[in-house]
């Protein structure tokens, strides 16, 4: 197979978006989305032969001339490794999945074939971005996925609050963007290359690290991590994902819980030699990353909306991911990276699976949905068991990786947080399956019915995912996966330990009995938990007040920012050059004056005393024609006695 | 001749004379082209006699006094004509009352 | 013979002093009809002395052309305009005495360089005989152009005179 | 006709005004054929310019040169190079497609089409020939002419304070271009055998101090023309008042002027007063960038807010030539390009907002996403590629400035950094309060863009995706002459 077919793998769903949103519209209706799919599996049916190719020792690469830069010039081309294969398979798959669901979860909006447009673009952005071989491609594919993002949650942009959401969010990550930018400015002027593999070059030997300034490489570190924290919606940049909810839910499925966000993620992974040759920095990374983590649970705990909860359990995953590379666990973070992708995206879709049926997201409205939507209740089960962290399920195995890598990386504290905040996933998970799927139906008013197949396959096929992916990264493979990945980029590995898994499993266990606890028999701990601790409590319902925080320190300050200085230009500069104007003015009217009166008075005086002769000779003009005949005659009188000489 | 010539130069005179006390004097228009007739025919006299007395040609005096006569008939036309638009305009005829032409 | 000539030198004396009366009268009578006819009368006074001077052709024309024609036109004019001219109305303008003392002047000055200017009197022009036929020889002979010119003249002066004295279309 | 091309391309317009004249005044469908015809025939013209100009020559091509006041050395002096050629592509371009604004815009305006469509041709000859003039005198011939059109084209067919913008526009520019006289004089004088030929100018040297005065009198013209910081007041006020067509061709040719000026006299000529000025230039690039931003951003006035993004945009540019080095040319030659076709499109499609709406006011609209799906699609479109979404073109010149500015300042281009993030702001602010949220019920009767709006936009999204995807395709024009110029001012360390 010709490794070059890879540049069909995000071409092909590009020509989809082009034909739809060129043609979507008008001819193509609701066949829009057979398109999008059928790209999309084609991508799949490409990439995953490559993508097995690489599991077995492959590694391709290829390359063309793009864009002429000082001496040199920018070359753009693919590069399939160990990461880059398992997010290609993994988005291909998931992207294809979700589509197949978004064909029948959107069926009938009036603007259908826009919203498949939208979905190509980004996996075309996205299949882009993880098979780029350098940064600056890199970082075009993660715009325009950023741009997807915006189209898509401003899809129902009627709704003032998703026109408000995708503006922030695309600002938000905006922000980290610009980090981004500056961190490969810096990368490019420190290596003079944005080339992955020749950055891994450069840096992956001691000699040749020594000749690279450090503090460049600290500074283009620390940049580029804004990107993550950013895209990977980190604290503080995490505000715009529980927003991004607004958008259709295969959106939020797709875009916010399996691929953009965990771009953030895989850009570190892909960074990660910049990292390694300055740890220094890795400390920064494991904060933030530990503390979203954290605070995200916290959060989720309050949330009653099905989507938010779910959106703030994504930004918690994620902080595992960023902890983990923080830890230089790069094995232990993408591993997590894509076996939640399968299990969130399926969470995503079976709540969507639950809106779909009953047209209401807050959580307090639903209730006792198991019998009427049993796939939708079962598969979301599984998918909850697979975050909480109960084995043999996929996310037992990823999370307990991560956990591991805290413990045995020397990170204590880490460790205890992470698992306080396993056990608070499992707790907030389980609250949301007992309250959606278990007890008596709260609303009357909601008439649930289960989803019709074309929504309900994709589940079971995540499901199965969900399931089994845990498999390669566990024990029973001998942990094949990250020594898979090892070979891209050399990393420390651990042994398993027990005590971890059982810490692990005591977590997710506990939180689950005191969900049930709680909310199976009705026992009123949760009220008493909040009056104790309201503090506590209006922190997480208010989300740590970070929104807040920004309106009135960041944005309200720019805005008025802006004002000052329009007022400032209008007043100040273009006073001056007002001011020039009118002191010319001013000078002129006093010249003015002196004209008026010195000079034209010397002109009038002329004037005055003409006219005042005119007054006087003007009486000989009568318009008579007999006195003008008169003086005439007259006049020749005088002139022939004259000329006589007779007097 | 019967009559010296200076005599009837001197009646000519006199006719223009009046004449042109009428020119100078009547108010209205009318007046003042038939003072202009008066004038003319005091040239009329003065080219005839001169043609009866010191001309070269005998004929002379007489062929302009004809064309005297002609050129008095045409102002006579031309200003009654003015007189009438001056009239239907101006519903006048005075000469003092038309003083457009003045500062 | 004597006395033959001398009534006749009277008579042309009396004609030339009537002429001048009936002249005066021209310009004095405040009826502007009464004065139309005094200048009828005038022009045939005029018309008397033409014979004197033994101009029959132009006698003739002055009554036909002046009398018939000029003084009918004014007479037309007067009526026309006629009941502007009432008798209450100031006939002369308040320039009557200058004019009157200019024209005495005038008289004056003129009247002195005539008696004092020695006439050449050419006896074969007195003792000549002008037929009409001289004259209608000269006119298409000598006087052509002028003669023509006059004739250019009198039509530019028909048609202007008709369109000064059109009335206006209505505006 | 090919050994006079670029006498065609400059005197071509000119042709067509005066057989404007010719034309009665109420033929109005002939005088709009005409104008059209003639930016057409310019383009063709510039088009054929394209396939006979050898990209990868750095010095004059296509040289026309007749001796026009031999007393003063004043030639008749045209050449054009890969600075040059980029801007006279961009000139033919949005020429022709203001021409088509023009045909409906005007007609709505009420008349005097014969008078606007003369002034727009004379401008176009002005535009092209400002670019092409390789003769100092020549230059500020050309760089006048366009002042007097465009003097009259804001003030007769412009918004309700078009004289007080127009007048403005006038002295703001004259008094800049007197300084520029001054040092054109200075120069002249400077130089042995006196001359204004810019090829013989390059090559001779001058004292610090005088290139320091001179080059000082020389930015005061260019910066008031693109504008440059504290220079700045003329372009919201004529960029406002202007009609739609004259707005696209004073933020799509007219403001490039300055910067060409830049590239094409107070470099070469004074290599070490610019290098000495280059932290100035630098922080005045920054300065415009933000404070333009910021600005922007306070916007409620859709035009204004697109002429203060102009201001923002443009420091890009200068902090590109502030770099002084290969990348931050290239950034900033591109970015001149790139600007005047995204700017261009903002204007023309707040002219067919107002055009349908008769207001500008951003809180007024709302929803219009729905009701005008295309111009929704276009205008975000311009509106990405403004804000710099790589794919499109606007991305590689920043980037290629910002790259360049970094090798010179970390400080300056992490400054101006910020200007992308406000870019975005502004941008996203402006859809979301015209495209998004609820449909104020007064627009509910707007019509979505016609055939005609459509066919000025369309070509430059050709020019945008192109260069955004594959930016060679323009830069391997500009990169030989480039070098070279990097070289000149290199050369006189």
């Amino acid at each position: 197979m010709n490794p070059d077919m890879i540049y069909l793998v995000p071409l092909l769903p590009f020509t989809a978006f082009v034909v739809n949103i060129l043609l979507g519209a008008r001819f193509l209706k609701h066949r829009a989305s057979w398109l999008s799919i059928a790209t999309s599996a084609a991508a799949c049916a490409i990439a995953l032969p490559i993508c097995f190719a690489v599991f077995k020792g492959g590694h391709f690469a290829g390359e063309f001339s793009w864009l002429p830069v000082g001496g040199g010039t920018l070359r753009f081309g693919y590069l399939i490794d160990p990461l880059s294969a398992s997010l290609l398979f993994m988005v291909t798959i998931v992207g294809t999945l979700i589509q197949i669901y978004a064909s029948g979860y959107m069926a009938g909006d009036p603007r259908y074939s826009r919203f498949f447009a939208y979905v190509s673009l980004f996996m075309a952005a996205m299949l882009t971005l993880v098979i780029s071989n350098n940064f600056i491609l890199f970082f075009m594919a993660w715009e325009i996925m950023g741009l997807c993002s915006y189209l898509l949650i401003g899809f129902y942009f009627e709704r003032e609050s998703a026109a408000k959401a995708c503006f922030k969010a695309f600002l938000t990550t905006r922000v980290g963007d610009v980090g981004f930018l500056i961190g490969m400015l810096t990368l490019f002027t420190a290596l003079g290359t944005l080339n992955f593999s020749e950055i891994n070059g450069a840096l992956a030997h001691g000699s040749a690290r020594a000749a690279v300034p450090a503090s460049l490489l600290v500074m283009s570190a620390l940049f580029m991590f804004c990107g993550t924290v950013g895209k990977s919606a980190q604290f503080p940049l995490h505000v715009w994902l529980p927003d991004a909810m607004e958008g259709p839910t295969p959106v939020s499925a797709l875009i916010h819980a399996a691929t953009m966000v965990a771009a953030g993620v895989f850009l570190v992974a892909r960074a990660f030699v910049i990292f390694m040759a300055v740890p220094e920095t890795m400390p920064v990374v494991t904060a933030i990353g530990c503390f979203t983590a954290f605070m995200a649970a916290f959060i989720a705990l309050t949330q009653t909306d099905i989507k938010r909860i779910l959106a703030y359990s994504t930004i918690s995953q994620l902080g595992y991911m960023v902890t983990a590379l923080g830890m230089q666990g790069l094995g232990a973070g993408t591993f997590h990276l894509i076996t939640h992708a399968f299990f969130k995206a399926l969470l995503f879709l079976g709540a969507g699976s639950v809106i779909h049926g009953t047209h209401v997201q807050d959580i307090r409205q639903m209730g006792g949905l198991f019998r009427k939507m049993p796939h939708t209740a079962i598969t979301f089960i599984i998918a909850s068991l697979a975050l909480a962290g109960i084995p043999p399920l996929s996310g037992f195995w990823s999370k307990d990786e991560i956990l591991l890598t805290a413990f045995a990386s020397g990170n204590i504290v880490v460790f205890w947080v992470l698992t306080l905040s396993a056990f608070m996933t499992a707790f907030y998970m389980f609250r949301l399956v007992f309250m959606t799927f278990f007890g008596k139906a709260r609303d009357p008013h909601v008439h649930a019915h289960e989803s019709p197949a074309v929504m309900t396959l994709p589940l079971w096929c995540l499901a199965i995912g969900s399931v089994v992916l845990g498999f390669p990264g566990s024990p029973f493979m001998h942990h094949w996966f990250q020594r898979f990945l090892a070979h891209a980029v050399p990393h420390p590995e651990y042994h398993p330990s027990a005590f971890v898994m059982s810490c692990s499993v005591i977590a997710a266990v506990s939180g689950i009995a005191l969900a049930g606890i709680i909310y199976l028999k009705n026992v009123h701990w949760a009220e008493a938990v909040a009056k104790a601790f309201r503090p506590l409590y209006q922190l997480s319902l208010n989300k740590f007040y970070v929104d807040e925080i920004y309106s009135r320190f960041v944005i309200r300050p720019f805005l008025a920012l802006g004002r000052v200085l329009f007022h400032f230009d209008a007043t100040v500069i273009d006073g001056a050059v007002n001011g020039a104007g009118t002191g010319s003015m001013w000078l002129g009217a006093v010249k003015n004056w002196f004209d008026k009166n010195i000079v034209d008075g010397l002109v009038n005086f002329v004037g005055a005393f003409t006219c005042f002769l005119n007054s006087v000779v003007k009486r000989l003009q009568t318009g008579l024609v007999q006195n003008y005949l008169l003086i005439a005659f007259l006049g020749f009188l005088v002139f022939i006695i004259r000329e006589l000489k007779l007097i | 001749m019967i009559i010296p010539l200076p005599h009837v130069l001197l009646f000519s005179l006199a006719l223009f004379g009046i004449g042109a006390y009428g020119v100078l004097t009547r108010r209205n228009i009318i007046g003042i082209l038939i003072s202009i007739e008066l004038m003319l025919n005091a040239a009329g006299i003065n080219l005839i006699a001169f043609s009866k007395t010191t001309a070269l040609a005998p004929e002379t005096g007489q062929i302009f006094a004809v064309f005297v006569i002609a050129i008095a008939a045409m102002t006579a036309t031309v200003g009654l004509a003015i007189v009438l638009a001056l009239y239907r305009a101006r519903k006048t005829v005075f000469a003092d009352e038309v003083n457009l032409l003045k500062w | 013979m004597d006395i033959l000539n001398f009534g006749i030198k009277v008579g042309i004396y009396a004609l030339m002093a009537g002429t001048l009366v009936l002249a005066v009268g021209v310009v004095t009578l405040r009826n502007l009809f009464h004065s139309a006819l005094c200048l009828a009368a005038t022009l045939i006074g005029t018309a008397a002395l033409y014979l004197v001077f033994h101009a029959e052709f132009l006698a003739a024309v002055q009554i036909l052309l002046y009398v018939g024609a000029v003084v009918t036109v004014i007479i037309f004019a007067i009526m026309l305009t006629e009941h502007i001219a009432e008798r209450s109305v100031a006939q002369r303008n308040r320039q009557s005495l200058p004019a009157l003392l200019g024209i005495l002047v005038l008289i004056a000055v003129t009247g002195r360089i005539l008696l004092k200017t020695p006439w050449a009197v050419n006896p074969a022009t007195v003792g000549a005989r002008v037929t009409v036929a001289d004259l209608g020889a000269a006119l298409m002979g000598t006087y052509v152009f002028p003669f023509e010119l006059v004739s250019v003249i009198l039509i530019a002066a028909l048609i202007g005179a008709v369109i000064v004295a059109k009335k206006e279309k209505s505006s | 006709m090919t050994s006079h091309l670029l006498s065609w391309i400059t005197f071509t317009p000119l042709l067509g005004a005066f057989l404007l004249l010719c034309i009665p005044k109420r033929a109005h469908n002939s005088i709009r054929w005409i104008a059209l015809a003639t930016t057409a025939i310019t383009a063709a013209l510039v088009g054929l310019a394209f396939s006979l100009f050898r990209a990868s020559e750095a010095g004059f091509q296509l040289v026309e040169r007749a001796v026009w006041i031999p007393q003063f050395g004043v030639q008749y002096l045209l050449g054009m190079d890969g600075i040059s050629f980029p801007m006279v592509v961009l000139t033919a371009l949005i020429s022709l497609m203001a021409c088509l604004g023009s045909l409906t815009h005007i007609r709505v305006k009420g008349g005097r089409e014969k008078e606007y469509y003369f002034l727009f041709l004379l401008l176009e000859t002005g535009m092209m020939g400002t670019f092409l003039a390789l003769d100092l005198f020549l230059f500020y011939i050309f760089w006048e002419v366009v002042l007097v059109p465009m003097y009259f084209l804001i003030g007769i067919w412009g918004g309700p304070r078009k004289e007080y913008a127009a007048i403005k526009f006038f002295l703001y520019t004259l008094a800049g271009s007197l300084f520029m006289l001054i040092g054109i004089v200075a120069v002249y004088f400077a130089s042995s055998p006196h001359t204004f030929d810019m090829t013989l100018l390059t090559t001779m040297k001058y004292g610090l101090l005088f290139q320091k005065v001179v080059f000082l009198a020389f930015f005061l013209g260019f910066a008031i023309k693109v504008p440059v910081f504290p220079f700045h007041t003329w372009l919201p006020d004529a960029h406002v008042e202007a009609p739609t067509p004259i707005s696209v061709i004073l933020a799509g040719v007219l403001l490039k002027m300055g910067t060409y000026g830049f590239l094409r006299f107070s470099y070469p000529l004074f290599p070490d007063a610019a290098r000495w000025f280059q932290p100035a230039m630098g922080v005045l690039a920054v300065v415009g960038i933000i404070y333009g931003g910021f600005i922007a951003l306070a916007q409620t006035d859709f035009k204004k807010m697109v002429a203060y993004s102009s201001v923002s945009h443009m420091g890009f540019v200068l902090l590109g030539l502030a770099a002084m080095n290969a990348d931050g040319f290239r950034g900033a030659l591109l970015q001149m390009f790139n600007h005047g076709t995204i700017t261009g499109g903002l204007f023309l499609l707040v002219g067919v907002l107002y055009d349908r709406a008769h207001t500008r006011d951003l809180n007024d609209f709302g929803g219009l996403g729905a009701k005008m799906p295309v111009y929704a699609g276009i205008l975000t479109f311009f509106s990405l590629a403004s804000l710099g979404l790589p794919g499109l073109s606007g991305f590689i010149s920043e980037f290629l400035s910002l790259l360049g500015a970094y090798q010179y300042s970390k400080l300056i281009t992490a400054l101006s950094a910020i200007g992308i993030l406000l870019a975005a702001a502004y941008l996203l602010y402006m859809i979301q309060r015209v495209l998004l949220g609820k449909l104020n019920p007064k627009w509910a009767a707007l019509p979505d863009m016609n055939a005609l709006e459509l066919s000025t936009l369309v070509p430059l999204m050709v020019f945008i995706v192109a260069i955004g995807l594959y930016p060679k395709i323009i830069l391997e024009y500009m990169i030989p002459t480039l070098d070279g110029l990097l070289g000149t001012i290199r050369g006189g360390i």
